[in-house]
């Protein structure tokens, strides 16, 4: 298995891009979007992640199988963690 | 090497170097399996100590053998060494290390550096929780419920903490190791369908010690940062929720105890057939029912928590999912029995613990219905109806099938046979003991006992069946001294045994006993099924008495 | 029949007796499942012992097999699930007119007071027939409020109320236990309810050491506390109107309606920015540390005792408050 | 390589010899792509446990997120937006001198790589040294958890905002202790970055031998990745204009 050699253009680019949405979700959290102010920082956050996990961190162009698996299989449970212990919160004041 | 195999003093890995460095320093995987052998067995006599201190204790209603706090220290200690000191490593580290390369064929676990630096930490974190017991102790309870780990214990819980840390690290390492190794260095023809299911089981082991312990690492973390540095986080002084503490304890706790009890049923899962001499019955419900408890076990766990507060619809839903994960865990149950039908039985040591851990599994999962049913739960939850459920699963369960795997597989680690009379013995004596021990407790626990009462002198109606118990734990004390006697004394003494005494299947059989350092003269090729006990003879002499 | 050896402790209220139907009708399916289990390993371990010239016969498992040893459980579970739900919401549901026992736990006892202002220490003492709600909570650590006679635990936690309730039917005295590890005495944080006939419970509420009804102890901190200078009972009041609120729904200011109840009216007054009703200000002072438990237990049925429809109904509330109609809905 | 068996060739004892391999293949691997494979599968299962670790806090984040969100809000206004979203690009520069530190390996300029993995280090200790500044101000602030912490400034300067001191403390212990788990993270990324980049100046690593380098680097983006998350939901949770 010989990794592939990304072009250091590529890297620059998305170093790029992050950047930009560094800027970007800083300077819109101080606009009013009501509740979406959160989602927005978050779907942020969540591109900016998985520009770093796709292309810093190689994951696109693996031929591995397992890597995403293992990673999928990370945030789902998290994901577990986080929807069952909110599950007992945001019922707990209900009558 | 390969011009050793035909001297009448063959290379293996216990001859092949000797002095203390090259076991300290060993990178070899059934060199640290031993290693762990040994201080996990020095943990279980001391976990076993504190627990016949506590047996002693409950003879009488009054509170007169040791002080309230020793009390709460013992209980406390006895759980902490029980758990994550002995049983989360007990058949991973000693069992699974010795024998997950020579199953799937290869040579050593992936990372033999990182798999002794696993035991280190263990290590580390041993003589840490030593150096706790011997300043003081610990007296949270096994749990380490907030407010009163942060706040109003005066016992030594950073340092216990800290220990059962760096002991998760240990355990974490382990994991990967195990998924690594079985992903990567599975032999040729080694494919998943013909993997014998003890490896199955420590491979959805590892997943959750991957998945699981990191969040209780978290959680301690947590609870030494409030301890130490005032942080306001679980203690509701200072604007925490305790049942957030309990949440996160619980995501790891409850799979915990599938880490204990997984690899148990893999063991149990290679003794039925070769004692049958038959293949395991539905191989492929037996290896995803593994994985489905391994998932669904994260699921369940606030059903530990249907009386601390949280709300009925989240109490709700675990109580459903609770009884799913059950139904793997009966899957398993009939499949064993299942494989038994038509075979060609014996009844050696092994399949005697064997027979033992279906039984009380069997009955420590059907109590555990009792536990999940919200009808029930609120009336038996903290009494001794908990302890003798869960003492079923792990030392009728987990314990049962350590000490019958340890019987399976001690010709292959020591090259040795134990005396097979006295194997039975013990057996007998263990499962005798560990019923009288721990089912009266039920009926205690129902009959309201709370958990963790060092005195019940104002309930003297508890004492017969505390007598009871006491009475069937030193029958216990000795079944798991005995065991350890005569291991020992095989060592020395005992009929070398043969590369396959129970002509059983599994590529472990195949290679000398002991077997050399590198597992295996020659890499095998694998073009059989898993307990293709079809193309392997009985063994000659039948081991009837 | 078994008086030196019970199985189960006595069985002294309305949750007991179905709490047991469900554990016996539990005991019966696991030793038939276990019995059946256990003679068919026996049978085969005896019938298929191994004999010389006979071999194993090989069998690769059986779909339909495992699908009907999988799907049957779970049927089975699913029964037994829904029978404990059924048991479960019944006694976490208090009945609306149920008589009000405030609990404070603390290392190691623990302290009650009935609404009539009867102070217990580790003893309870109710009349046998009526709906007793506990309404409890914690000056430190855990506990757990566990009555065997009556099936019935609760963990007691510091920092809110949790809520338990029954209705005893069969005179006599229980064991009270904590249940929930707390430190050096745990075992000692024992106690007894005496379950009496409802005369002789009159009887022993006269007798009692006379205290102010607990709603009245109440009223007097609200004076006494300033509560009442902006919770005034008309619309004026810098604070909501406090008159009707307990048990309605309420609209707060970012939106989430809450209901007001023990918990919710302990919390305002512990932390009153945390839900601010809406159309007011967050300008009520925090009580944190200011008020003991049982100050706030007065308090907290006080403003509970606004709430009745029919003020004076029950001893020991004041009818002078009007019945305005509430800010809030 | 999917998941079919890996050695496919048989391999006796004869390749044991250590003169058959590298220095860097370990006896008991059939060959370094098989060494490789393993040591990427072990390197992401590591990060999995570092995803469950990191978890637990975020967990405990999204409930008093959830319960005491005017105390959130106001506990991360009064966070420096500016020494925040500057540290957030210092990451994000740091993690591509990382990649590009890797591609110098693969391409075997050992030189280059050593250049990038010692900007690596500038980077990360520009950004601990940034985060030191953060946590003294908060010290001075008397925001730290504990009996001297005291929000009134917070209280003052938002009048709008309904603040319970003891909730906002609860904001203040949860920033500590997820910024201070990934600054005690990034301090072990600086060590590790340390011992590569030695070694790399000593040439240990090639264009067929670079695992170290590849999996430090995972570790380092794994690190910047949670500081991706931490940025929005301890800086930015509500910064809109009062009213």
């Amino acid at each position: 298995m010989s990794e592939r050699i990304l072009s250091s253009k590529l890297y620059i680019g998305i170093w790029a891009t992050l950047m930009c949405l560094t800027v970007i979700t800083a300077a819109v959290s101080f606009i009013d979007l009501g509740p979406f102010n959160t989602v927005v920082a978050l779907v942020i956050a969540t591109v900016k992640a998985s520009l770093v996990i796709l292309f810093f961190m190689h994951v696109k162009y693996t031929h591995e199988r397992m890597t995403k698996v293992v990673i999928v299989a990370a945030f789902f449970f998290l994901l577990l963690l986080l929807a069952l212990s909110m599950a007992d919160y945001t019922t707990r004041f209900l009558a | 090497m390969a011009t050793a195999t035909l001297t009448q003093e063959r290379e293996n890995y216990l001859n092949q170097s000797y002095g203390i460095k090259s076991w300290l320093l060993t990178t070899d995987h059934k060199r640290i399996a031993l290693l762990y052998l040994v201080s996990i067995t020095f943990f279980f006599f001391i976990g076993g100590f504190f627990a016949l201190l506590i047996r002693l204790e409950l003879l009488t209603p009054a509170g007169d053998l040791v002080l309230a706090d020793t009390y709460n220290k013992l209980f406390s200690m006895h759980g902490q060494v029980m758990i994550f000191f002995f049983l989360i490593p007990s058949i991973p580290a000693v069992l699974g290390n010795f024998l997950v390369p020579l199953m799937i064929g290869a040579k050593d676990l992936a990372f033999p550096r990182i798999n002794l630096l696993s035991w280190y930490l263990y290590i580390i974190a041993g003589l840490t929780y030593i150096h706790c017991m011997l300043t003081g102790g610990v007296d949270t309870g096994w749990t380490f419920y907030t407010p009163f780990s942060t706040a109003f214990s005066n016992t030594k819980v950073i340092e216990a903490g800290l220990a059962i840390f760096v002991a998760g690290f240990s355990s974490i390492l382990t994991g990967l190791n195990f998924v690594v190794t079985i992903h990567r260095m599975r032999a040729p023809g080694m494919t998943w369908t013909r993997l014998p299911l003890f490896i199955w089981a420590h491979y959805a082991t590892s997943i959750i010690q991957l998945l699981g312990t990191p969040v209780l690492a978290v959680t301690l973390v947590l609870v030494v940062l409030e301890r130490a540095l005032h942080l306001g986080i679980f203690d509701p002084a200072r604007g925490g929720d305790p049942l957030l503490f309990q949440h996160l304890f619980w995501f790891y706790s409850h799979p915990a105890v599938y880490i204990m009890i997984l690899p148990a049923m893999g063991v149990v899962t290679e003794i039925v057939p070769c004692f049958s001499r038959k293949r395991i019955f539905g191989y492929k419900f037996v290896a995803m029912s593994s994985i489905a408890i391994a998932v669904f076990g994260f699921l369940v766990w606030a059903h530990h928590m249907f009386v601390a507060g949280i709300s009925l619809y989240s109490a709700l839903i675990f109580s459903m999912l609770s009884y799913m994960v059950a139904v793997p865990s009966a899957i398993k149950v009939f499949n064993w029995t299942a494989t038994m039908y038509k075979g060609s039985i014996s009844f050696s040591t092994p399949m005697l613990y064997a027979f033992g851990f279906i039984g009380l599994f069997t009955m420590g999962g059907l109590t555990g219905l009792f536990l999940a049913c919200l009808g029930i739960d609120p009336h038996v939850h903290d009494t001794y109806f908990v302890i003798a459920h869960f003492h079923y699963i792990m030392v009728g369960g987990a314990v049962m099938g350590y000490l019958g795997g340890m019987h399976f597989w001690w010709p292959k680690i020591s090259g040795r046979m134990y005396p097979e009379g006295w194997g039975r013995l013990a057996a007998l004596i263990v499962f005798v003991g560990f019923n009288l021990t721990f089912f009266p407790q039920f009926v205690l626990g129902y009959l309201g006992m709370p958990r963790r009462y060092w005195d019940y002198s104002h309930s003297p109606e508890f004492q017969v069946l505390n007598v009871l118990s006491t009475a069937g734990a030193s029958v216990l004390g000795v079944g798991y001294v005995l065991p350890m006697v005569y291991f020992l004394w095989s060592m020395r003494y005992g009929k070398p045994a043969s590369d396959n005494p129970w002509n059983a299947a599994g590529l472990e059989w195949q290679t000398t006993s002991p077997p050399p350092t590198f597992n295996f003269e020659e890499t095998p090729m694998v073009n059989f099924e898993a307990y293709d006990y079809e193309h392997i003879p009985e063994p000659e002499v039948a081991v009837e008495r | 029949m078994f008086e030196n050896f019970p199985l189960w402790p006595a069985r002294a209220s309305t949750t007991a007796g179905q709490v047991d139907a469900l554990y016996i009708f539990l005991v019966a399916l696991s030793a038939v499942m276990s019995i059946t289990i256990f003679t068919m390993i026996l049978y085969f371990a005896a019938r298929y012992r191994r004999r010389q010239g006979v071999a194993a016969e090989q069998i690769e498992g059986s779909t339909p097999l495992e699908v009907t040893w999988s799907v049957f459980p779970l049927v089975i579970f699913m029964v037994i699930f829904a029978w404990g739900m059924v048991i479960y919401f019944h006694e976490r549901t208090p009945p609306q007119d149920a008589t009000e026992v405030y609990v404070v736990a603390k290392q190691w006892m623990w302290k009650l007071q009935h609404e009539e202002g009867q102070r217990e220490i580790n003893q309870l003492h109710v009349p046998v027939g009526r709906d007793i709600k506990l309404i409890m909570t914690s000056q430190d650590v855990i506990h757990s409020f566990f009555v065997p006679a009556f099936r019935l635990k609760q963990d007691v936690l510091p920092g809110r109320y949790t809520t338990l309730w029954f209705r005893a039917t069969k005179p006599g005295t229980y064991h009270l236990f904590c249940s929930q590890y707390c430190g050096t005495q745990h075992s000692g944080m024992v106690g007894q309810i005496v379950v009496m006939e409802p005369a002789q419970y009159q009887a022993w509420l006269a007798g009692g050491i006379a205290g102010a009804p607990l709603a009245e102890t109440g009223a007097g901190l609200f004076q006494q506390l300033g509560c009442s200078t902006c919770h005034r009972s008309d619309t004026q009041g810098r604070g909501p109107n406090l008159v009707g609120v307990f048990g309605k729904k309420v609209l707060l200011e970012d939106g989430r309606t809450v209901v007001a109840d023990e918990d919710y009216i302990r919390e305002s007054i512990l932390a009153p920015t945390a839900k601010i009703v809406s159309g007011f200000k967050p300008i009520m002072p925090v009580f944190q540390g200011l008020v003991s438990e049982e100050q706030l237990n007065a308090l907290v049925a006080y403003v509970k005792s606004l709430g009745q429809a029919a003020p004076g109904a029950r001893p020991g509330i004041p009818a002078a408050v009007q019945p305005a109609q509430p800010k809030v809905q | 390589m999917s998941d079919s068996p890996i050695a496919v060739e048989p391999h006796g004892p004869e390749l044991h010899g250590p003169e058959l391999h590298g220095p860097e293949l370990r006896h008991h691997f059939a060959d370094v792509e098989q060494q490789r494979d393993a040591a990427s599968l072990g390197m992401w299962l590591f990060l999995a446990t570092e995803i469950m670790f990191f978890g637990g806090m975020f967990c405990a984040y999204l409930v008093y997120r959830y319960w005491h969100f005017h105390e959130f809000a106001a506990g991360s206004r009064s966070l420096d937006i500016y020494l925040g979203t500057i540290n957030t690009a210092v990451l994000i520069c740091s993690s591509l001198t990382v990649a590009l530190g890797v591609r110098a390996a693969q391409m075997g300029k050992q030189k280059l790589l050593v250049v990038y993995l010692l900007l690596t280090l500038v980077f990360g200790l520009a950004f601990l040294g940034i985060k030191g500044k953060e946590w003294y101000d908060k010290y001075k602030e008397h925001h730290i958890p504990g009996a001297s912490f005291n929000a009134d400034d917070i209280v003052k300067e938002y009048p709008q905002i309904p603040i319970n001191q003891q909730s906002e403390q609860t904001y203040f212990s949860l920033y500590f202790a997820m910024t201070g788990l990934h600054a005690l993270h990034m301090v072990i990324g600086v060590g590790l970055f340390s011992v590569i980049a030695y070694l790399a100046m000593k040439g240990r690593y090639n264009s067929h031998y670079y695992t170290p380098v590849e999996n430090a680097g995972l570790y380092w983006h794994f690190v910047d990745i949670v500081w991706i998350y931490l940025f929005p939901l301890l800086y930015l949770i509500d910064r809109k204009p009062l009213k």
